[in-house]
């Protein structure tokens, strides 16, 4: 299972934090595929993502204990 | 710990005093406070929340950057989250530096790094609604899904 | 009373509280202490000796100049004389605005106009002798015995 | 009489703050003149001058009860 964290807006519209979802061998771009379906999240397209904290692409392989992370643009300072 | 992400209200000279030191002959800090009016609309409180471990190494990160191109530099950073009031302190960074321009050109280059790569976010509270500010820089965010390489290692 | 000459330490807070305001989203704070080493010689305390009342006036002035340029700033700035020890505070300059670019940059202003107009003069006091600094700004001091026009009126 | 104050290295050459001189009338290169005769005051060539509290030209004329201060390059912050 892959450990999914929403934040600010995402959070608010998904109305959870966190999601565990079915999604080993998946790319962050299928994952979103996959959230905007299942959940009918927006906006995943102008987001950027960070696996197990660390900020990472579109094209990246998750694995069973991963945390993913959807950051909308950030506004702190 | 030189960077922290703080549920309590923030006491400036503590950072400050983190990065005081006796080859330091210059310390600027930049204290970002809670604006009541921006563009002509009035703000009622703020909600900052932040991805805490991941805002954490961003921090480091920045304070690591800073280290590299100012390898005299020390750097302390806090940033707020939770419910803040106008007047209410969001942000410090205190550098200390021998000589005074690197501190001012450090502590900028922080302000600028945190807006760009630290996952923090900022719920504006209005008379007439609320929303999450995005996009401060006024760039069009991240169109390749991640912030430009240059942002992330350099 | 923003523009001060202090005889005891400086508290950096006290200097912040007198600029912040509901409609600044940035103060920005210098922070001068007194280095240990400088160009390899080892400092063991200071003195700073100011011409009182015109050092007040001149911190003033540079408060309406800043004021001028800057009209959103809120400025203090408050320095310290008498006996310094390593580490111990010369000056604080604190500056507010409701955005941040001007909060650093008004703040480089006031520290760089210190060192041009405000009579103040430190000695410096080292393992091997005594002597008073002058021309920190590495220019040929004051040619005409007095500064430039700009630099009085500006 | 013309009240002259004296600072940093000027102070400490003349071991006084502080001298009234006889002076009404005189330029401010007037007085340095008479300072570096009457004192072997060195050093006057290369210093602000002040005259009740304001910077001032060695043209300017003084009179009595005016203020005047000699400024070596400063070193605050």
């Amino acid at each position: 299972m892959i450990n999914v964290l929403l934040f600010a807006q995402l959070k608010d519209e998904l109305g959870k934090e966190t999601v565990s979802i079915e999604g080993n061998g998946m790319s962050v771009a299928q994952l979103k595929g996959k959230m905007k379906v299942d959940f009918q999240l927006e906006g995943l397209e102008t987001v950027m993502t960070a696996v197990n904290e660390e900020f990472a692409d579109d094209d990246t392989i998750l694995s069973d204990g991963d945390t993913v992370a959807f950051i909308p643009p950030v506004s702190g300072g | 710990m030189n960077y922290n992400i703080s549920k309590e209200p923030i006491v400036i000279q503590e950072v400050i005093d983190k990065v005081v030191s006796r080859n330091a002959g210059a310390v600027t800090t930049f204290i970002g406070t809670v604006r009541e009016m921006t563009k002509g609309k009035k703000t009622l409180f703020l909600i900052y929340e932040a991805y805490v471990p991941m805002a954490n190494k961003k921090l480091e990160q920045i304070g690591a950057e800073i280290k590299e191109r100012w390898p005299d530099a020390e750097t302390a950073i806090t940033h707020r989250v939770g419910k803040l009031e106008i007047t209410d302190i969001a942000v410090v960074i205190a550098v200390s530096t021998p000589h005074r321009n690197d501190a001012y050109e450090a502590n900028r280059y922080a302000i600028e790094r945190i807006k760009e790569i630290v996952p923090i976010w900022k719920k504006e509270h209005w008379e007439d609604g609320e929303t999450w500010v995005g996009n401060q820089l006024e760039t069009v965010p991240y169109p390749s899904g991640k912030p430009e390489e240059g942002d992330i290692d350099d």
